[in-house]
């Protein structure tokens, strides 16, 4: 179980004497992995899902708030005393090329950590052979042709599948995927979201995965929890398909009309979101973050910054309410988690496309 | 406009700091140097006949312009002079201003390497072009070759391989200073035209070494371009040849400005070898003199004044680059 | 077992993969074999040379500097002493004191670039700080100064001195490197992974930048010929009797090299063996440039 | 001993037919752009004999050290007792700005000298042969007297030896109550201590002076400057102006031997003093148009000098065996094949005086001739051993003979490459170092850091000044106030070690430490036994082995001016500068 | 200039590059036609040579590749493999207008956007430059962006999605009616890609193109194109109406991909993905099929023999299982 409560990140540009500039890269947020689970982040392009990411893996200090892996809190150990409780969380980077050492072979690359797993738990050097094979079949791969093999040698799908062996070396309890599958061709991408799906339910491994096509996010962990992410702020959450189905931000709601259509073989959604203008990260940071862009947008949103709240059906009897959906309809769909968002004027609204077939 | 500003008085802080510990450093050097200069000067003076009594006095004459008191108080005395840029007095140039001594050798460093440079850096540059262009054919692969060879090559061997040639086996060209004396000073064809001649084989040894570097670094910056999208993209909207070579040119030159801004420093303080062998006058001859001589105020200020020349170049260099570079110019950082 | 795969298959395989690649890449252009053979015509000259001749060269007093003849190719040297024997004899110191140089400029260049980049914050910034003053202060100036109070007593010492004032440029290289290579998923990685800083630095790092470090070795090498050989020129060190540089100095200031025809083949002895030592050097950095290139390693 | 100047007894025609005369300054590499014309300024664009003009011209004769050709003085007369000299001024001497020279100049040029160090004018309480007082006669004529608490032989030269620039732009330079300070100051004390220091804060003034203009008594005054040349033009109010040849002179570039090498071959030069050149390089200079080598003496040779405080070099026959072992005429041939003669003796005189000094005598000493028989009987009565062809330390240590020279004097190198070949060939090992520099060399060979080094010697003519090279402060003795102390090997600058007492084949003991000092003050007559006596001692007990005597070779050109010294003659020791204000250079009609 | 939209026929095209192991081709035997005024999708996965066909419209193919065979007839050009020259110059721009893969990139940085509108406007000939300036900012005006200001910025003060824009307008500025957009938008984000489609749509129908899109991703061409085309492997293995395609693809590659993308409704469990890997230049098989090897319906007759391209009506599909049974059918 890995919960964070109120991280902030801001980067501060150096490299200017007089004009250091800040950069607010997270401003507080919570978000609560359960062992074995699944948790997605979805957002426009830098509003902080990758510091997110790093920030969990352990790779990013954070500037505020409180992270706890199984329980225990993070902030008052030294970088040292921190190691061993990241290290059961594991990233897997967004480009394949990179994330492996061009000058080692593939039985090198896994030789080393399996190494230091040995000597931490006293196994003899046979295991670690074995081990190498193991997580190497467990992704998917076959050790005999792999092993002796240079990264260049093998194709973008093959590397990214040996990124996540390489992860599996060290039984973590949970993976970072962020982007992992946005440089991998069309027809492979599947293949890795089904083996990260199918870790989780072999190994119990939790899998928070990052992306902007939120379709990916739901093919990882259907019953995981989705999070929008939109200028280092949280503004909905929820269970992935509540999110992706009935989206009350209007934020979300821009995002799941952004998807493109499948003509022919999907409807458009009849209300799609379209934000007035495009983002701009040097916007104000008053009131509510999405206001300007927002279409919907109130007296008090200039004015006041919403803040995560669990979605009441009551709340949808504002002025903007479109499609009257029945309280209890509501209730049934947040099953476990509650949907939670951050605006004051919610509603739902029908954005997404629906196959023709159930329209 | 605003961003330039702050780059500036960021890099003048840096600049002043950088200077200051130069001096320092340069201080220290110079005061630890073995050898007693007073107690040589008289041994040198009983050697060439004088009275032992005579020649101490005459030196205890010739070094009252040594610094006095402790190491401390000389340090800060000649900090406290530098900021009123005085370096202190020359003791083989009889008591004078050690900055008007080096203000006199610094014009005829200049000129030869301003012209050298100068001269390097546009055929190198068009060279350079040329050799991008014909990479992947011979006269591509000879420019390259030899434009590294000339990189690699030490000035010395240049300078001494020219001198052997163009002042020895066919004396056409002279190689003892800037201008023949007969000359008045002034805007005359004689003065000039000796000027002019004087200065050939110091400016083409200057030329010669510095042209390697250009070519290759022009080859590398035309080729790195040439794979820029905006040129592939520049063709593909029908744009005319020579358009779209100016856009290659101005891309390419770019960071190449910087370096001749940065060449510019350095070259002042490689002038040693040059000025030694072609007897021109300037900083390197200067220095290299101060040292014999161990003229210890001239000496640090040559290398403080070589140093400094050096931190101009570099602010210079950037404020160049931020006005060329729309990039720089706005305030974002391009590159560490 | 483990120790094996490692070892003798994949490491050989690479191996020999490489060769072939280094072999293809020379033969694509015979200049760079020149330059290779010239390199190791150095080093042999620079071991064993000094071998072939007494310790205390033949002299003829009544033949001082002469012009090149049969008996004496390029000609003799003030003492009367044959100028190639000089060359070869030469060598040794040189070369040594150049090697001492590129060891000491490539190993205090990449090791504070390496710290450098990889540690970030504050050691960064001081190092770096320390890195452009260095490279601010001209080099050979600060060698003129520092040979007044230096007593450059032997190569070793020599090499020492030329390589404390050398490294900067490679810190700053590997430095810039090494923060790109940060960059790169795998040492993130590997630090994800809990592998020791050590493990990261040797086996990650270091392997991925060999290629550069082994060019700027060569390029040392010629740095540290360059400055020595300058500064026996400009006559600023404790005299050598048998040094490149030396030759350059008392043929040019003593034996009028550049006023009598005469004594040229004294001056060209050094100069030629500079220029083929460039050219090698040249050589053979253009086809290391190409070996190491890994786009050329894909195929 | 006194000789009457010639006054400018003009052979009417001759001279001014105008022309360029091309010289280069050897003193002086790299004549500085911005140096004042101040004769004083060691940087500064005075130029010996063209427009720096001294009272009298020494002639550097081979035993008389007051001998001179007239400058400004046009006569002298030195008192019999050496306690004054009485200089009268070229009747028609004027500055080139059209002012006449007069006796107040010269006080005003003597005054100047005090400051800045002078042998005549120094403010060292007890130094020898010091004016105690300069006298306006009239105003052509000046005399000067000797301090006789410690008088020197050399009095008038130290006189005559000095510059003299005009007082109507120089005097600012000296305050008024300048004379009775300069006595004050040559007597002990607190008070005499604060003199002295304002009198050298006056010498540094004089140093850093620049004139606005060049104002000259000489033939030229100084037309302009560049970095490393300079040019001056003819002085028409120079007091023998009708007799100066060329219209201008013009002083080339000059940084390296090389530089000069390639001009004299080229034929550019009407005249340079010597420089070293090797064979091939001076047969090409001799093969230029008109090129003419004139050779004369020159008061100095080179010894390779011992630190007797080290072991071996404290057994003089190690010392006596190094001496035979070493072929003194390849060193030279090798060396300075044009700018030397192979010492015959090791005496410590130049041979040119020693056979003036010690006529039929010379022959009589020890010339250690290239001999390893007996360098090898030497070292054995040493008690070194030789072992498989190396010799050995008596102990059986074993043993390198290590030669130091400063870095840049390119002849001692290569003698002492030379000597260390010669060396190992007969089973010395033997090396060569340098020193960063003749400051550094001087400054470590005097605190005892070397073995063996070259030294200059044998420095004429004066005779106290020749031997006082190899008996002097260098090795133990010193001469204050006429007074000859001896301080221990190690002390006080003592490095060469000798022995203070010397029993000498043929003379017995001596002391030559204070037989030197004898010199100082001794005449010709006095002097000549006292030589003698050195000599032995030097030869039998080699504190430096004389390696080559100087030889003053000069450059000059006939193409353009005819008129030089003639071989061996004394001028030769002077600048040209003077040989054409004497009227000698005639342009080639 | 014609003020209609052009046709193009490609005919037979290949495309071949150099490389140590020979000229291998990156697009092989295809042939294409555009329609005038439609708007034509291309969809493939990386390498399987769509910049290679884009380039090809413009003969624009970069050494070391070439156009090895095969004809481009545009209407109003002719075949613009065998221009050269001047005359090649003057139709990029002027007829075809490039919407660069990399539009991100497209921009000299060191010149304000403006002044390379100008080059532009100079290199063919336009005297009329305030016009062009005046058209430029129109258009932009009709992208949502404030043209006087974009055109006084320099390529790094703009956005992605605005400088994605200006490579549009470039293209269009003089009029062009064909227009080719290679990866209009990889690399930006959901939103700004959205409006970019928009945009594109719009742009075409108001001014009456004829449009290629490029691109990898399905979802893109199902927004904006009529006719969808499929490359793999340098071969175009299927191509028909959008709807239709999508519909009911025919070639396994084409059911294969459709099926591979995660939908955001209905069962997950359905996506299924691609055995094997997509060829690259080397390992795309010499002859044959160049999909047998990951292909459900292999059969003998795909190791050897290259299916050809069969119409069936609107649809082309060149597979052999599908042409059997189109057969069988029929
Ligand atoms: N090291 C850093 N220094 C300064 N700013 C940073 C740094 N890393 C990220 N940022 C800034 O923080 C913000 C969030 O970045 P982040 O990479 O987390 O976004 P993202 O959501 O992952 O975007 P993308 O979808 O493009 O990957 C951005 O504005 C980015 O510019
Ligand atoms: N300059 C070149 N030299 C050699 N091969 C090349 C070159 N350019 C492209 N190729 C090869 O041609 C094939 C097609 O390349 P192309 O760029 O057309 O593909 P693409 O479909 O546009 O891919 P992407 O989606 O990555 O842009 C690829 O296999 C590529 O490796
Ligand atoms: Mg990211
Ligand atoms: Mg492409």
């Amino acid at each position: 179980m890995i919960t964070g409560t109120g991280v902030v990140k801001t980067f501060k540009q150096r490299g200017k004497m007089l004009g250091a500039r800040e950069v607010r890269a997270l401003r507080g947020v919570d978000f609560a992995i359960p062992k074995g689970g699944a948790a997605s982040f979805i957002g426009e392009s830098g509003c902080g899902k990758t510091t997110l990411g790093r920030i969990i893996a352990g790779l990013e200090d954070y500037d505020e708030g409180e992270i706890l892996i199984d329980g225990v809190s993070m902030s008052p150990l030294t970088p040292k005393q921190r190691h061993p409780h990241f290290r059961k969380i594991q990233m897997i980077h967004q480009d394949p090329y990179s994330a492996l050492n061009p000058t080692r072979t593939i039985h090198q690359t896994l030789y080393a950590p399996l190494s230091l797993r040995a000597r931490q738990t006293g196994r003899p050097g046979s295991w670690i052979d074995e081990r190498a094979a193991e997580v190497l079949s467990l992704v998917g791969l076959d050790p005999g042709t792999v092993l002796s093999r240079y990264p260049h040698q093998l194709s973008g799908g093959m590397r990214q599948r040996v990124v996540i062996a390489r992860a599996l070396t060290v039984d973590p309890e949970m993976l970072v995927a962020d982007e992992a599958v946005s440089m991998i061709d069309v027809s492979l991408r599947l293949g890795i979201l089904a083996l990260l799906k199918d870790l989780r339910e072999r190994l119990g491994v939790s899998v928070l995965f990052i992306t902007h096509d939120v379709a990916t996010a739901r093919y990882v962990g259907d019953d995981g929890e989705l999070y929008v992410i939109y200028r280092g702020q949280v503004v909905e959450r929820g269970p992935v398909d509540t999110v992706i189905a009935d989206p009350v931000h209007p934020y979300t709601q821009s995002l799941l009309s952004a998807i493109p259509v499948l003509h022919g073989l999907e409807e458009p959604g009849e209300q799609p979101v379209t934000p007035l203008e495009s983002l701009d990260e040097s916007q104000s940071d008053e009131g509510c973050l999405f206001a300007r862009r927002c279409p919907f947008r109130g007296e008090r949103c200039t004015t006041e910054r919403p803040l995560l709240h669990v979605f009441s059906p009551r709340e949808n009897t504002n002025r903007h309410s479109t499609i009257g959906l029945e309280a209890d309809e509501v209730g049934l769909r947040t099953e476990g988690v509650p949907q939670e968002h951050a605006c004051f004027y919610p509603a739902r609204r029908n954005v997404i496309a629906r196959p023709m077939s159930e329209v | 406009m605003v961003a330039i500003a702050r780059r500036l008085a960021g890099h003048l802080a840096r600049g002043i700091v950088m200077i200051l510990v130069v001096a320092t450093i340069s201080f220290f050097i110079v005061r630890s140097i073995p050898g007693d200069p007073v107690a040589a000067n008289v041994q040198k003076l009983i050697q060439s006949g004088m009275d032992p009594q005579a020649a101490e006095q005459a030196t205890r004459v010739l070094y009252g312009f040594q610094p006095k008191g402790s190491l401390w108080e000389q340090y800060t005395q000649y900090m406290a002079g530098l900021l009123h840029f005085d370096l202190g007095q020359s003791v083989t140039h009889a008591g004078a201003p050690v900055t008007q001594v080096l203000g006199e050798a610094a014009k005829w460093t200049v000129i030869p390497v301003l012209a050298g440079t100068l001269l390097s850096f546009l055929v190198g540059i068009v060279m350079g072009v040329y050799a991008a262009i014909k990479r992947s054919g011979k006269l591509g692969d000879i420019l390259a070759i030899s434009g590294s060879l000339l990189h690699g090559v030490p000035q010395y061997v240049l300078g001494l391989l020219l001198s052997a040639i163009f002042a020895t086996l066919i004396p056409i060209l002279p190689a003892d200073g800037p201008v023949d004396i007969l000359f008045e000073p002034g805007f005359n064809a004689g003065y000039i035209g000796s000027l002019v001649e004087h200065a050939v084989l110091p400016v083409l040894t200057y030329a010669l070494a510095a042209y390697g570097g250009w070519i290759l670094a022009m080859k590398s910056s035309v080729v790195t371009v040439l794979g820029d999208d905006f040129i592939l993209a520049a063709e593909l909207r029908g744009m005319k040849r020579s358009i779209i070579f100016r856009y290659i040119a101005r891309n390419a030159i770019l960071p190449l400005f910087t370096i001749l801004a940065l060449s510019l420093g350095v070259l002042l303080g490689g002038a040693v070898f040059i000025e030694r062998i072609f007897n021109y006058p300037g900083l390197g001859l200067l220095l290299l003199d101060s040292i014999t001589m161990r003229d210890y105020a001239l000496m640090g200020g040559a290398f403080l004044l070589i140093t400094v020349s050096i931190i101009v170049a570099n602010i210079i260099a950037d404020l160049f680059y931020s006005v060329i570079d729309p990039r720089v110019r706005s305030g974002e950082e391009v590159s560490g | 077992m483990s120790v094996l795969l490692e070892s003798s298959s994949t490491s050989a395989t690479m191996r020999r993969n490489f060769w072939a690649g280094v072999w293809r890449v020379m033969k694509r252009k015979p200049s760079r074999m020149v330059g290779v053979v010239l390199i190791l015509g150095f080093v042999f000259m620079g071991v064993f040379g000094p071998m072939f001749y007494p310790a205390q060269l033949d002299r003829d007093p009544n033949a001082i500097t002469r012009p090149p003849s049969w008996e004496h190719w390029l000609g003799t040297d003030d003492q009367g002493r044959d100028v190639i024997a000089l060359v070869v004899t030469g060598s040794r110191y040189v070369l040594l004191a150049a090697l001492v140089t590129a060891v000491i400029t490539v190993v205090v260049g990449a090791g504070i670039g390496l710290f450098s980049g990889f540690k970030r914050g504050r050691w960064d910034n001081v190092l770096m700080r320390l890195t452009d003053m260095k490279l601010t202060i001209p080099g050979l100036p600060l060698l003129l100064v520092l040979s007044t109070v230096w007593k450059f007593s032997s190569a070793v010492q020599m090499g020492l001195v030329l390589g404390l004032l050398s490294w900067g440029g490679v810190a700053r290289a590997v430095r810039s490197q090494t923060l790109s290579l940060r960059e790169r998923g795998f040492i993130e990685a590997a630090r994800g992974l809990g592998l020791s800083t050590t493990h990261i630095v040797s086996k990650e790092l270091l392997p991925s930048m060999a290629p550069y470090i082994a060019m700027n070795m060569l390029i040392a090498v010629t740095g540290g010929v360059y400055a020595q050989v300058g500064l026996f020129f400009l006559g600023v060190l404790p005299y050598e009797s048998n040094n490149w540089g030396q030759m350059l100095n008392t043929a040019v200031f003593r034996s009028g090299a550049l006023t009598v025809p005469s004594a040229l083949g004294f001056l060209i002895g050094p100069l030629l063996a500079i220029l083929l030592l460039t050219l090698a050097i040249v050589l053979v950095v253009d086809a290391m440039d190409e070996i190491f290139n890994p786009r050329l390693r894909e195929e | 001993a006194c000789s009457g100047g010639s006054t400018n007894k003009s052979s009417g025609s001759g001279g001014g037919g105008g022309g360029l005369f091309t010289t280069i300054d050897v003193n002086r590499p790299g004549i500085d752009a911005s140096g004042p014309a101040n004769p004083w300024a060691p940087k500064g664009n005075s130029f010996i004999g063209y427009n720096a003009m001294k009272l009298g011209w020494v002639k550097n004769h081979l035993t008389d050290p007051n001998q001179f050709y007239p400058g400004i003085a046009a006569s002298w007369e030195i008192a019999p007792d050496n306690s004054s000299v009485t200089i009268h001024i070229q009747p028609n001497a004027k500055w080139s700005d059209g002012k006449p020279v007069t006796a107040e100049d010269v006080k005003l040029s003597l005054g100047l000298a005090s400051t800045t160090g002078s042998t005549a004018f120094a403010i060292t309480p007890g130094a020898a042969g010091v004016a105690a007082d300069v006298q306006v006669v009239d105003d052509k004529t000046v005399k000067v007297s000797q301090d006789m608490k410690n008088p020197s032989m050399k009095f008038a030269r130290g006189v005559m030896d000095n510059w003299v620039v005009p007082a109507h732009v120089w005097s600012s330079l000296l305050p008024a109550d300048f004379w009775d300070k300069l006595k004050a100051s040559r007597s002990t004390g607190a008070e005499a201590d604060k003199d002295r220091e304002e009198i050298l804060a006056i010498g540094q003034k004089v140093l850093a002076f620049a004139p606005p203009k060049d104002v000259s008594a000489g033939p030229f005054t100084l037309e302009r400057v560049n970095p490393g040349e300079a040019l001056l033009v003819k002085n028409k109010n120079f007091y023998n102006a009708a007799q100066v040849a060329p219209a201008q002179v013009k002083f080339l570039n000059y940084s390296g031997n090389e530089q000069i090498w390639n001009y004299l071959s080229a034929g550019k030069l009407d005249h340079s003093g010597f420089v070293a050149a090797p064979t091939d390089v001076m047969t090409r200079i001799k093969n230029a148009p008109g090129s003419q080598l004139i050779k004369g003496f020159s008061p100095v040779a080179v010894g390779l000098a011992f630190n007797q405080a080290k072991k071996p070099y404290d057994n003089v026959h190690v010392r006596r065996g190094l001496a035979y072992l070493i072929d003194r005429d390849q060193v030279t041939k090798v060396a300075s094949p044009e700018g030397g003669i192979a010492a015959v003796t090791t005496s410590g005189i130049h041979q040119k005086p020693a056979q003036e000094w010690l006529g039929s005598e010379l022959s009589t000493l020890e010339p250690y001739k290239h001999d390893v028989a007996k360098a090898e009987a030497e070292f054995k009565q040493a008690g070194l051993q030789k072992k498989n062809g190396k010799w050995t330390l008596a102990d059986g240590t074993p043993w390198k003979f290590s030669m130091h020279a400063p870095a840049g004097f390119s002849d001692w190198i290569s003698a002492q490459e030379n000597i260390k070949s010669q060396l190992i060939e007969n089973g010395v090992d033997a090396e060569v170092v340098t020193v960063a520099d003749y400051p550094v060399y001087l400054e470590e060979i005097a605190a005892g850091k070397y073995d063996a080094g070259f030294w200059l010697m044998a420095l004429g003519p004066a005779p106290y000044d020749i031997f006082q090279r190899l008996y002097g402060a260098s090795n133990g003795w010193t001469n204050v106030a006429g007074k000859v102390a001896h301080s221990a090997p190690g002390k006080g600058g003592n490095w060469m070690g000798s022995a203070e007492e010397i029993d000498v084949q043929g003379v017995g003991k001596v002391n030559p430490g204070e037989l030197t000092a004898k010199l100082n003050a001794a005449t010709a007559d006095q002097a000549k036994p006292i030589m003698l006596q050195l000599a032995k001692t030097a030869n039998q007990d080699l504190p430096a082995i004389q390696l080559w005597d100087y030889v003053n070779t000069q450059f000059t050109n006939t193409s353009r001016f005819t008129g030089w010294p003639e071989q061996d003659s004394d001028l030769l020791r002077l600048p040209a500068g003077v040989w054409i204000q004497l009227g000698l250079i005639k342009a080639k009609q | 200039m014609s003020k209609v939209a052009p046709g193009v026929r490609i005919d037979g095209l290949t495309v071949v590059y150099k490389t140590p192991a020979g000229e291998l081709p990156a697009v092989r035997n295809i042939s294409l036609a555009l329609e005038p005024g439609s708007i034509t999708g291309i969809v493939g996965e990386s390498g399987s040579g769509k910049s290679t066909l884009a380039l090809s419209l413009l003969n624009a193919v970069q050494p070391p590749g070439r156009i090895a065979a095969g004809s481009v007839e545009i209407d109003g050009l002719g075949d613009v493999v065998g221009l050269q020259g001047e005359a090649l110059r003057k139709a990029r721009g002027k007829h075809i207008g490039y919407v660069f893969q990399a539009a991100q990139n497209s921009l000299n940085p060191l010149k304000t956007v403006g002044k390379q509108l100008l080059d532009l406007g100079r290199s063919h000939g336009v005297e009329d430059l305030r016009g062009l300036v005046r058209e430029a900012k129109e258009l932009l005006g009709r992208m949502g962006l404030d043209g006087a200001r974009v055109l006084d910025s320099h390529q790094h003060e703009l956005s992605g999605g605005m400088r994605q824009r200006v490579g549009i307008m470039l293209a269009l500025v003089l009029n062009a009616h064909l227009v080719v957009l290679d990866e209009p938008t990889t690399a930006l984000d959901m939103i700004t890609q959205a409006n970019i489609l928009k945009i594109v749509r719009e742009v075409h129908a108001e001014r009456g193109l004829t449009t290629l899109v490029i691109t990898h991703d399905i979802g893109v061409v199902a927004e904006v194109a009529d006719r969808l085309a499929v490359m793999y492997g340098g071969r175009l293995v299927e191509q028909g109406p959008t709807r239709e395609v999508l519909g009911a693809p025919k070639h396994p590659y084409t059911r294969g991909l459709i099926k591979a993308i995660p939908r955001l409704v209905g069962d997950i469990d359905e996506a299924r993905a691609l055995p094997g890997r997509p060829p690259t230049l080397a390992t795309v098989p010499k002859e044959g099929c160049v999909f047998r090897e990951r292909c459900p319906l292999r059969m003998d007759v795909c190791d050897t023999v290259d299916p050809d391209a069969v119409a069936d009506g609107s649809r082309v599909v060149a597979c052999h299982a599908v042409t059997v049974n189109v057969k069988e059918h029929a």
